[in-house]
């Protein structure tokens, strides 16, 4: 479907704009106080473009494959994020951080990205590295405990994963900065960095020192916040008393605030702020308005802090269920496409299931492996005294 | 007396609600302290009963915690801040290096900051990284500060109430694989009449050599015991307890009879807990030394990845073979 | 001279209120881009009211015996401040940080606070300090290198300087958490907090984490940032490429700049912050826009970052200079009362420079002194260690 | 061959200057870095001659020093990164010890980050709190960084560079007391004839027993063994130069020879360099050690008000106390 073509009736959602600051989640409402850019209904109901207070007009420009290519993203982020939850109640990873709700802004802005742009994400961006088209086996490595990453930032355009909070954002506005002395913005196909962080992060020193420096050195840098409503237990409130993305204006730069779970939008406002950032216009936050359906992690229960209605009226806003209801209704799709995209997403995951059972195990003496790129002669004795200490047990190998 | 079997977590979170009841000054703050109860329970229930003032949900900030916990504490408060985890207590370092641990001085003695920084640490749960460090020699460097760790669950108990009733700042560790360990806890004990806070304890009496350990290695400790004694050796096993001053009296003490000692700590060895005990306990027992002192320490790595974490952590083995050195040496 | 008496024709100053984010510092102009809040023009003329884009409106009330006793303030803090220079030129202090120029800022904002407030202090703040009626010897012992600080911050109800940048600001917040769970806010007499701190503060992570938890918890707080352009010989734009005071906006609560060299507008609006701050309506951040007229601290060389016309063009705005202006066009003040003003600060300087020659260096033993409250047997062995030794040494008395 | 007298902190503005000329990925970050050329002038002149895009100067924010420059090292380039002073340090500590130190380990090698830390460090210049601390310990304790520090002007203008040419993250302590000594520095020696940046060195040889020291201790050190000389004791110097990892191979030759060993450091002894090394020592040396390995540092209080400064810190006399009671086990 191009451009125009749907005149569906939706009403226009409030545009993002300043709310009173009393409020920043309604749960119940489909739309929070304060507005933000949807493309999308939940009824899977797609106007053909939003413009925002700032005077910023959203929309998107997808060929009816590329639609479907969307779909079949989420769908299989979605099936291999379940995967690996069951591998991790089955004792095959120490934890998994799970997606669940967050498909829609991980696709959408995963797929924003252009081949030449970098991504810095926290632990749980596993359908941002999809969409990069990295083997989805990548973060594996980490949630087993095998190993903590373990591959090359540069090789992938994608930085590993960071667990503490915040700290990521600091390096995506350092590698921007980095962009700008490589005189690779101020054009078309500049480069640009999008930064994801959660609504917790928010409140961290680094993530606003983040903030400032990208201000202050006009870095090509998209903050893309996944405002999922929770910090492991605790609400947004504790985190802010208005809406998140307002925090950019107090630095200097615009922020935008999007239905993260509405992956046209995703898409069309990411892919907005990243080529503003190519183009030298520095940097944008984008609050992608979302909800985590699943726990904070395996070893989360939820039930702890949160009601089940509200749960219940997040799922009538489910991001693959509304774009399922758009495809159907512009008939760009039809069962027969729905039920062959769930058996592929289903081969994708067992076939990563039995990778992840198979990865090896790290050799004991592989943990002194890479501290230094120059090594360490204090370090080689100790691994030197471990072997022998190894070798003092009947029929090790290590 | 009231007796209970508890686990260590458990005791924990006893020693906390007796603190809150004790002195209405007491307050919490964490992340998700409230109605999660924290990420290892220990909190729980305590927002509920104490309330939001009392047991505070903060935003997602380690060095806002420790800095308002100060302001708190000038205002006449007595906070304890949770810290969830070892490996992210470092956004905090500044606040509890350059503030909370100098306050008093600076202000000779004018100001008190009686805060206790509670942070689950060490390894052995299979976590990913950061989840499983054992910082505490971070903070032993640091005049200023004490440090404890507890071993058993009636410690914790005891300790968590002795360092919120302190008015020394405290950062106090809690060995987090042990949490889930039980023991009979004397729940009644006056403070007063309880085991100094500061002070080493002979856990098991030995004559042969001396095996010093602190929070999660004090079980690792007293089971390679178990195991030499199978063997005909008879270790004394020390828990110091207090790592920020050390107590070292009664490990000069033991060394002195037993000629030999071994440090256990998960931490890298490199300039750990066992180094500063190794040179004091060569300063003081010279000549009664029959080898130097031994430690058995994580390596000078990163915490590495948690499906070889078994063998970067000290256990019984490699204490026993420390042992076996120190006879050999 | 009562509110409404005068009628001075002074053009009113731009209300403050977003500027276009592009230029936040034009050092030739009387008021910056953005605009202010101004009672007292450099020419020493009064407005008896302004109202700034937020509605607010500020004036101030004083009596004739005030108004002198302002000017009186600030002729004695700066001359107490010229002695201080001196004293460390001649060895008298290891280091010495100026307010020079920043006089109207730190009265302004000092003489605002009730008794009841507490004020958390930079290292700058010796204005702040006199204010509130503090021997001005406090923080000489800091300087001079006898101790620390070492005052109780609550006898004074100032919290001792804090020379690591930012750090105060959540000790602030943290204290102002504490009025409110103490139930003391609320009321016209409710208690409030005041934090100092400078441009270049504005930029650490915990300044940024201090108006999150102040947002959040609502915290009855005032953030007082003297912009004084300049941190060491970094210029704002180094922190922050739009006004500071917008920085609040962002975090939900209001920002006011104010005329840092009007000590009748820093009065003001930091009177009406610390109002609402105590009757439980939340922080404020306050921009007062000033400059550093002399060195960072005796040991900088200012010539090596900034020209010398930028000096000048501010000695047009001398905070002082214009009060005194303002005293005699509105016959406030004589000669004769200025001559008098001069005197009396002359005379205190002189017994203050007295009394630091007089101050005792610490006893080396003492070092061991308040490490912590309940001691420690460790140092105690250190001390005696250290005794003995010194005792080693023929007629040490130590 | 060129060489010059300079002053330490003039050779390292020439090895930094060299350093920035040799590779156009090296940058310097910091505040005041440029027209000011920092707080003691070690960047003087390097912003005018190389840009803005070289020499930067960031904005407040220690984090953000350290956190920009691990995106910007991700990019390819080559950071040093200006740390005001010692006390300033620590609110980047959780960049240095959670990001800087680990992305080589958990890339597993894939990832290097070739920064240099630069702190000056130390007492003795009369300043006010935070601005004299020596906090290399905490450096040295944590896995995966190099921690060095210079004692000469030519170590200075070497170390430097090769610091920055190393792919190892490195801490730099520069003993900022004596940025103003002198000393002859050959400048044209290219580095692969230089002596190796993690080596230790014996900077005076002697018999009777071994003092060890690193940075502004170098030269105190040096002048107690001129002191002992005139007393008939001929004491050997070794300059540690490498913290982490320490170079104990010329230590350990040396005290097998003289049997006493004597560490020195201005940070507080608990924790600190001297314990590891004294536990070391010892258990290399234990059949050598005429006495336990002493050591002379600061005292285990916050550094105190600069006017009893003098006091804390270690001096020629202590040293030689040390030596004397060494002597006298
Ligand atoms: C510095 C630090 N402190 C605490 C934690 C523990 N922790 C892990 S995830 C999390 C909550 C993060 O919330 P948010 O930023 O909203 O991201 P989300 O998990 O919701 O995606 C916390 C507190 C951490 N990883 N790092
Ligand atoms: C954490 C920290 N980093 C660096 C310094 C060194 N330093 C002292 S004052 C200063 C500049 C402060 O500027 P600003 O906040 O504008 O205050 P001003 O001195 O102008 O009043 C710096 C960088 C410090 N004291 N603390
Ligand atoms: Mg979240
Ligand atoms: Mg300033």
């Amino acid at each position: 479907m191009a451009k125009g073509e749907s005149k569906v009736g939706a009403a226009r959602p409030p545009a993002p704009g300043p709310s009173d600051g009393a409020e920043s989640r309604i749960p119940n409402a489909d739309v929070p106080a304060g507005g933000f850019v949807q493309l999308l209904t939940p009824d899977g109901d797609h106007v053909d473009s939003v413009t925002a207070a700032d005077g910023t007009t959203y929309s998107v420009d997808f060929t009816d494959e590329e639609y479907r290519g969307l779909y079949r993203d989420m769908v299989t982020v979605r099936r291999l994020d379940a995967e690996a939850t069951a591998l991790q109640r089955q004792g095959e990873l120490g934890i998994w951080a799970s997606l669940l709700g967050q498909e829609a802004a991980q696709v959408g802005s995963g797929r924003a990205l252009r081949t030449q742009d970098m991504a810095f994400p926290t632990y749980r961006e596993h359908g941002v590295l999809y969409c990069r088209g990295i083997d989805p086996i990548m973060p594996f490595g980490l949630f087993r405990g095998v190993d903590q990453g373990a591959w090359d930032p540069n090789e992938f355009k994608v930085n590993m994963y960071t667990i503490v909070i915040g700290a990521q954002t600091l390096h995506a506005t350092g590698y921007a900065m980095g962009i700008n002395m490589d005189g690779k913005t101020g054009t078309d196909d500049g480069e640009a960095v999008i930064a994801y962080f959660g609504d917790g992060a928010s409140s961290q020193g680094d993530v606003n020192e983040a903030f400032i420096w990208s201000a202050v050195f006009n870095a090509p840098m998209v903050f893309f916040c996944q405002n999922n409503q929770y910090a492991i237990s605790e609400p947004l409130e504790r985190q802010t008393r208005i809406p998140l993305y307002q925090r950019a204006a107090g630095f200097g730069f615009p922020g935008v605030r999007v239905d993260g779970n509405d992956v046209l939008a995703s898409y069309a406002v990411t892919r907005h702020a990243l080529d503003r950032a190519r183009n030298g216009e520095g940097p944008t936050l984008v609050e992608a308005y979302t909800y985590r359906m699943g726990a904070h992690t395996t070893t989360d229960d939820p039930t702890r802090y949160r009601i089940a209605s509200e749960v219940e009226s997040w799922k009538a806003k489910d991001p693959i269920a509304r774009f399922r209801a758009f495809l159907g209704k512009q008939t760009l799709a039809d069962e027969a496409f729905f039920a062959e995209v769930d058996a592929q997403a289903n081969e994708v995951a067992l076939n990563l299931r039995e990778r992840v059972l198979e990865m090896p195990d790290p050799k004991p003496l592989s943990l002194f492996d890479n501290v230094y790129p120059n090594g360490s002669p204090h370090l080689d004795a100790q691994r030197d005294q471990m072997a022998q200490y190894l070798d003092s047990f009947e029929g090790s190998a290590h | 007396m009231a007796t209970e079997t508890l686990t260590m977590g458990k005791a924990l979170n006893r020693g906390l609600r007796r603190a809150l009841e004790d002195d209405s000054k007491v307050v919490i703050m964490g992340e998700d302290v409230g109605k999660l109860g924290g990420v290892f329970r220990i909190t729980d229930g305590l927002q509920k009963d104490f309330g939001e003032d009392r047991v505070i949900d903060t935003p997602l900030a380690e060095s806002g915690i420790i800095g308002t916990a100060v302001g708190l504490a000038i205002r006449g408060y007595r906070p304890i801040c949770e810290i969830q985890f070892d490996g992210f207590v470092y956004p905090a370092y500044d606040q509890i290096v350059s503030q909370v641990a100098k306050m008093h001085y600076r202000s000779q003695g004018r100001l008190r900051i009686p805060m206790v920084i509670r942070i689950p640490f060490g390894g052995g749960i299979g976590a990913v990284e950061h989840h499983s460090e054992s910082p505490e020699a971070y903070f032993a460097h640091t005049a200023g500060l004490k440090v404890v760790s507890c071993g058993s669950p009636q410690d914790a108990y005891t300790m968590i109430r002795q360092a919120i009733a302190s008015d020394d700042p405290i950062v106090f560790f809690e060995p987090k694989r042990r949490y889930h360990e039980k023991g009979v806890v004397e729940l009644d004990t006056p403070l007063s009449a309880a085991e100094p806070l500061h002070a080493s304890r002979v856990v098991r009496p030995g004559t042969d050599a001396t095996i010093l350990a602190y929070g999660p290695m004090v079980r690792t400790a007293l089971d390679a015991a178990q195991a030499a004694a199978e063997d005909g050796r008879n270790l004394e096993v020390i828990d110091l307890r207090t790592l920020s001053p050390l107590d070292l009296g009664p490990v000069f003490e033991s060394v002195r009879r037993t000629g030999r000692a071994v440090v256990v700590h998960e931490a890298p060895g490199n300039l750990g807990l066992g180094a500063e005990i190794a040179a004091r306990v060569t300063e003081e027992c010279f000549y009664s030394l029959e080898s130097p002192v031994l430690r058995v320490t994580g390596y000078d790595t990163p915490y590495p990845a948690a499906r070889v974490e078994e063998e970067y952590l000290p256990d019984l083995d490699r204490v026993l073979d420390a042992v076996d050195r120190a006879f050999g040496w």
